[in-house]
């Protein structure tokens, strides 16, 4: 997979660490629960989600992609 | 990575690095401006005091850094085995990303490239780039 | 004519009845486990077991079969070898041959911290009953074939924890045998069936919806590997779970005479020969969530390297195939099974990349819990509500191996 | 002619330019497998060989100038394994960059190819016929082959596959046979001179191999088998059935043409939008007819008995038919009995069900080739490495650093430390530097400690805690005069802090600048009672005082001191440009020389700490360590305002507590790092650090105590290093100068 770095370029997974942004559904209002969720539980979507990469072997910067969880083909970059 | 490299490393705001990085030339010979990312520059080659307009920026000498210059030849082969990203088709170029399995900085002028490393990668970077030195000679 | 096909082992198919006591969603080794033992040991037979592809055809059929219980807490140990136990008595109790073989599995260390590390794992492993001791350099040196001590000259050798009762079994071959013994016992299992629904009444099930139409029952389980999430999203419960893509690979077949199933952490592969000859060969799992079961380059280019460090004599080995499983990843590297929040929803998730030796001892505890309506003490441990209670556990010594 | 010539069985053989390891063989009247039929296209596995030591090569696909020794595929059982003491060989990898990438030089390929050219993109042809065998498309799409002295990786926009068609092979008994060649096969051979004998053709086999052939016979109706030549493994008639029954045709050669399946295994690899098909690899072929008998997977020697005989038990998948009998998981990837395997199950009345999953590899490679151009990552060298080394040092790795284990003599770096004074390569530190107008608020936000009231000049011990309020690493916080702060972090921590902060801090919109000199600064702990008379000597006569920190010049050499410890004697870390530490080791050194100054290495720094209770995240830390289960509650500040993992703490602060990190004591040596302890016949935790502490003349260590029976034990039992039950007694933290004394003097 390529990742489009802002600043350096295209560049393969490896000089990436994969970050998640974690999502607690609204429908959860106790602030215990929502710490909890936030904590331990995903949404694990299988289809496009946004994430952050952070680009180790580059800049050393996160930038926030979309990718597809259920193909693995390569990511576009959601500017802004 | 025979060669050492003083430098200054700066963090600053995007706008105060872009106007050093474009004066990099008047800053001294053979000062190599290498933008790490939009608020780091680091300054091959330069050391002493510089102006950075921004307050809050950190600016330290660092000479952490440690290069080979290679001929065109020797850069393509060794590039070819061991990058597996496009290098830039502009002169002079600076790049990053991983080479034989490390992170480095690319810097392409009109002839030669120069592979800089940290210096607490430059040994093992060093040995992996030998069989290509050697297969240049 | 090959030795290996399935020569016995005889699978009817069933039609879907209107109403079951458990329906067991999953018809990978978890979910054909805890039909079987409902079955066998709990004379529970109203058991349907709805697969959506072919039975084995998810992380099942695509694990690379080892069996161990050298885990790092006393928990993970306990079931474990509970169901390392079970395996070696399966050939027996099924009358099948599943291709079990013990061979031991080395934990190779390259650092003073991975010595230390090894030796706590074979200490807790002695302390909960799974058989595992700290060997030095010179026992590996004379019983692993043709190994390197100091492979790219920077991982040294320094020991290994030997567990003497690692093994392998094929793996469809022990969903096969269970599929067979549950089937014989009177449990419907469909394939190319997909439950679409729960439903749920009042924070109870009361039945599925599947493509083949709906079905009443007041049971249900998860045993699917990859989509638990899915599933538990169909009646509300939220999962602890990210699904990573975990990827292997063999070579071509060769004389069988490499019997150690050999793992280095520092070098990021295991490797055994299988009961056929193959070379396995297997990393940890990707590091970022995906559902792809596309191979990457990245894995076996790495793993390949490594392996030929280690082994230099495998250099010349052909690979054959590669393939990739999706793992159901929990926070910390242990199971989340039994109860839910809803009422009659069962979940057997969180298997990792550990799934395929979990089997037996899975769906005994399953079974039981079905059966007598109480959690077994063996899983206890693995509660969902466990990260609410600030009970987690962590087996970081198995954090993304296989 | 040139020619070249290899070995095969002790014989050398002659091959002529062009020639494939098969054809060179075929010429000299042998093959490397004893029978079934010849495709010359790399489909099938009927011409195996050993090719300088490699198992499972193709001789059809091999070219013989590139081959010394070759030996038969063995014609029962497996292929030895290479011999144990084998050595591996090094491959090098071509990479390239293109807009698209072929896989196929035939024609449709070639017209693919030039359309893409004029469309001005950048295109790379990959053919197997050419040497280049394309192994797989992986996700980019990103493909792979394999070259006649190398690999070669393309990473490309798209794919096009123009792979064409394999040719159906016969399923009959006696397919096994040797003499069988599908049409293009034996168009090959024979426009390569080499001699067949009596030809005869049967099925559907085009004009252009008919007018090749100097056919002896056309034979008409269905194949039904083969027979063998008398005594011999070569076919001798082919028996075939017409309206007047069957009809036995003699001969030494019989082309068979059943027609062609789409070559489109590498499409099938690709993902959505990353490969096109094109050419007759796209064409939808009709599926051959079901055979009666014979082998249908002659990689894994499957017969049409095997297969109806598990369909009839149940296996009616198609990939349940693969794996009960294992067809179609042997070297040739189901390019045989793929075709046949759909046929059976609609004959058998099952819905045409579709070709197992593709996945590479497509053609093979060894693991030498698969793993070419991969590098094991390495750990980094602090700038004192070599004179580690140099002084005989045990080096190790650890937290991602190359370290010194010991100097040889851990009991005299232990007495240096303790009673004179010693010098310790701590530049594996993570460092960093964070100024910006909200920089303390990124810091009063990141750390559980009221940054506030570090003053400058002033640092303070923090835990840093993740979401769930768990401590993942620890270090320091030092505010300098000009109002930016410095950071320690864990060795190994840095990476993972500086993504951390960096996350963090732009999340809460704040404005920092934050600069990683992890990898750019030495650092040199000079510790141990007379460590302030050493720095005297080097010109510091105002070192800092007691947690205080400030800039120096040591020998020359410009320094951030820090006063702390982590030994429990005086230290001061000395934190420096690394192009100078060598420098500034070696003058401490020299300095020290008199003062019994020598280097530690890290199985001393690990004693030294644990006597002083010093925790080492990571190691006596664990995935739930909540400051209240390390005992580290006085590190956390909750006036502080909000912090990352405060509702955390406060949440589990709320639950009763079940294991806690305690000191113990034991009389003699304790229990190994890792040992599991009791209460009684209960399970009581597990040591996570032990040594024997010289100072305190007891073994010591820390260890997850765990609640038992609604209290915390005071005395456990382990088992002792020599397998006898020793019993460690919960000891106060610290082992040694509890007052502190000794480090603050």
């Amino acid at each position: 997979m390529i990742i489009t770095c802002p600043h350096c370029g295209d560049r393969p997974f490896d000089e990436w660490v994969h970050g998640e942004i974690p999502v607690v559904p609204d429908t959860i209002t106790d602030p215990d629960e929502r710490d909890i969720d936030r904590a331990y539980f995903h949404n694990n979507t299988e289809g496009v989600v946004r994430e952050a990469w952070f680009h180790l072997a580059g800049c050393r910067r996160w930038v926030v992609i979309t990718r597809d969880t259920s193909n693995g083909v390569r990511s576009d970059i959601a500017r802004g | 990575m025979r060669e050492r490299f003083d430098s200054t490393h700066i963090v600053a705001l995007p706008d105060a690095l872009d106007r050093i990085e474009m004066d990099a030339l008047d800053l001294g010979d053979g000062v190599i401006p290498m933008r790490f990312a939009p608020d780091e520059l680091v300054l091959l080659n330069h050391t002493g005091p510089i102006d950075v307009d921004d307050s809050h920026a950190i600016v330290v000498p660092d000479g952490s850094w440690r290069g080979e210059w290679l001929d065109a030849d020797t850069a393509a082969l060794f590039l070819r085995a061991e990058c597996a990203w496009s290098i830039p088709e502009r002169r002079p170029a600076f790049a990053q990303g991983l080479v034989a399995g490390l992170p480095v900085k690319l810097w392409f002028d009109q002839q030669r490239t120069l592979i800089v490393i940290a210096h607490v990668r430059a040994d093992d970077f060093a040995a992996r780039l030998a069989p290509y030195l050697e297969a240049a000679r | 004519m090959n030795e290996f096909w399935e020569a016995k082992v005889k699978l009817r198919w069933a039609e879907l009845a209107d109403s079951y006591d458990v329906v067991v969603i999953g018809g990978g080794g978890h979910g054909l486990s805890t039909a079987y033992h409902l079955a066998l040991r709990h004379g529970i037979t109203k058991v349907a077991v709805i697969e959506k592809s072919y039975i084995g055809g998810g992380n099942s059929g695509r694990n690379t079969t080892v069996i161990r219980a050298n885990y790092g807490i006393p928990e993970a140990v306990r079931f474990y070898q509970r169901s390392l136990e079970l395996y070696e008595n399966l050939e027996a109790e099924t009358d099948r041959w599943i291709m079990h073989r013990v061979g031991g599995n080395w934990w190779l260390v390259h650092t003073e911290a991975g010595r230390r590390t090894e030796q706590a794992r074979a200490a807790v492993n002695q302390a909960f009953g799974a058989k595992t001791d700290f060997v030095e350099p010179e026992v590996i040196a004379r019983e692993i074939p043709g190994i390197n001590m100091n492979p790219l000259g920077q991982f040294p050798v320094m020991g290994a924890s030997l567990h003497h009762g690692g093994a392998t079994a094929r793996h469809d071959r022990v969903n096969w045998a269970l599929a067979e013994g549950a089937m014989r016992a009177g449990v419907d299992i469909v394939q190319d069936v997909e439950v679409t629904g729960i439903n749920t009444s009042g924070g109870k099930v009361v039945g599925v919806e599947t493509t083949a139409g709906p079905i009443a029952t007041e049971t249900v389980v998860s045993a699917v590997g990859g989509h638990a999430t899915r599933m538990a999203d169909m009646v509300g419960v939220r999962l602890p779970i990210r699904t990573h893509p975990l990827q292997a690979f063999v070579t071509n077949h060769y004389e069988r005479k490499f019997d150690p199933i050999i793992a280095s952490a520092d070098l990021g592969f295991y490797v055994s020969q299988t009961a056929r000859g193959e070379m396995l060969g297997g990393a940890h799992i990707d590091p970022e969530p995906s559902y792809s079961r596309r191979a990457g380059h990245h894995f076996v280019n790495s793993i390949a390297r490594n392996m030929v460090a280690l082994f230099p004599f495998m250099s010349g080995l052909r690979v054959l195939r590669q393939w990739t499983g999706t793992c159901d990843m929990s926070p910390d590297y242990t199971p989340v099974m039994g109860v839910t929040p809803v009422n009659g929803f069962l979940i057997t998730t969180g298997w990792g990349t550990w799934g395929f030796k979990a089997i037996p001892a899975g769906g005994e505890a399953m079974a039981q819990l079905i059966a007598t309506g109480e959690t077994p003490e063996l899983i206890a441990p693995f509660a969902l509500d466990r990260f609410a209670r600030d009970r987690t556990l962590a087996d970081r010594s198995s954090s993304g191996t296989h | 002619m040139a020619g070249s010539t290899f070995s095969y069985e002790g014989t050398a053989i002659d091959a002529q330019d062009g020639d494939s390891v098969l054809l060179a063989l075929l010429r000299s009247g042998r093959r490397p497998t004893e029978g079934g039929p010849l495709c010359l296209a790399g489909d099938c596995p009927n011409c195996l060989c050993t090719a300088d030591g490699v198992s499972y090569v193709r001789a059809c696909q091999t070219a013989a100038t590139g081959v010394t020794d070759v030996a038969p595929h063995p014609t029962t059982g497996e292929p030895p394994l290479p011999p144990f003491d084998e050595t591996a060989v090094d491959i090098t990898v071509d990479r390239r960059q293109a807009d698209v990438v072929v896989i196929g030089h035939g024609r449709s390929g070639t017209a693919a190819a030039e359309d893409a050219r004029a469309e001005g993109r950048a295109v790379e042809v990959v053919d197997a016929g050419e040497g280049v065998e394309a192994i797989g498309i992986y996700v980019g799409p990103h493909v792979v082959a394999r070259t006649p002295n190398g690999t070669r990786e393309i990473h490309a926009e798209s794919v096009v596959v123009a792979t064409g068609s394999s040719e159906i092979q016969p399923v009959v008994p006696g397919s096994g046979l040797a003499g069988i060649y599908t049409p293009r096969a034996a168009r090959t051979v024979l426009d390569a001179g080499i001699e067949l004998g009596t030809i005869v053709a049967v099925g559907d086999v085009d004009d252009e191999t008919l007018s090749a052939a100097s056919l002896d016979g056309v034979v008409a109706g269905e194949l039904v088998r083969f027979e063998p030549a008398a005594g011999s493994s070569n076919v001798g008639a082919v028996v075939t059935k017409t309206a007047d029954g069957e009809i036995a045709t003699p001969c030494d050669t019989v082309i068979v043409g059943l027609g062609r399946a789409p070559r489109d295994m590498l499409a099938r690899m690709a993902g959505p939008g990353e490969a096109t098909i094109v050419g007759s690899a796209a064409t939808a072929a009709p599926l051959p007819q079901c055979p009666n008998d014979g082998v249908v997977c002659p990689c894994s020697n499957v017969t049409m008995q095997q297969l109806d005989d598990v369909y009839d038990r149940g296996f009616t998948h198609i990939e349940l038919l693969k794996r009960s009998t294992l067809a179609g998981t042997g070297t040739c990837q189901g390019g045989v009995c793929l075709p046949y395997l759909r046929s059976f199950l609609a004959d058998r009345g099952e819905s045409i069900q579709p070709a197992f999953t593709a996945r590479p590899v497509a053609r093979q490679l060894t693991l030498a080739e698969i793993g070419a151009g991969a590098h094991t990552s390495t750990a980094a060298r602090t700038a004192l490495d070599g004179l580690h080394r140099k002084l005989g040092a045990q080096m190790d790795r650890m937290g991602g650093w190359w370290r010194p284990w010991t100097y040889g003599d851990p009991d005299a770096e232990y007495a240096a430390v303790r009673e004179a004074v010693s010098l310790c390569d701590v530049s594996t530190l993570g460092l960093m530097t964070i100024s910006g107008p909200d920089a303390e608020a990124t810091l009063q936000r990141l750390y559980p400690t009221d940054v506030s009231t570090i003053r400058a000049g002033r640092s303070r011990y923090v835990l840093m805690l993740d979401e769930r309020g768990y401590v993942f690493d620890d270090g320091m916080i030092a505010r300098r005069d000009d109002g930016t702060f410095l950071l320690t972090f864990t060795s190994g921590g840095a990476s993972m802090a500086e993504m951390w902060i960096r996350d963090w801090s732009a999340g809460w919109g704040h404005d920092i600048r934050l600069l990683n000199q992890t990898f750019s600064t030495g650092a040199i702990n000079v510790t141990g009672p007379r460590a302030t008379e050493l720095l005297t000597r080097a010109g510091i006569t105002d070192p800092p005082p007691w947690l205080g920190h400030g800039k120096y010049e040591v020998a020359g050499i410009p320094c951030t001191i820090f006063r702390l410890s982590f030994t429990g004697e005086v230290s001061y870390e000395l934190h420096h440009p690394l192009e100078r530490s060598v420098e500034l080791w070696n003058a401490l050194s020299e300095l020290g020389a008199d003062l019994g100054c020598r280097p530690h290495g890290l199985e001393t720094l690990l004693r030294l700490r644990l006597e002083k209770g010093h925790i080492i995240v990571g190691q006596d830390t664990d995935y739930d360590s909540t400051p209240r289960r390390l005992r580290h509650e006085w590190a956390v500040n909750f006036n502080s305002g909000e912090f990352i993992g405060r509702h955390a703490v406060l949440r589990t602060d709320r639950i009763p507590l079940d294991k806690q990190l305690l000191g113990l004591r034991f009389d003699g040596p304790p229990p190994i790092e890792g040992a599991v302890i009791w209460s009684g016949d209960e399970y009581a935790g597990a040591i996570t650090s032990a040594a024997w502490s010289p100072s305190v003349e007891a073994g010591i260590a820390l260890a997850w105590v765990y609640e038992v029976d609604g209290g915390f034990p005071t005395e456990v039992r382990a088992t002792g290093p020599d397998g006898e039950p020793i019993t460690g007694t919960v000891t106060s933290l610290p082992f040694f100068d509890p007052e502190g004394a000794r480090a603050r003097a």
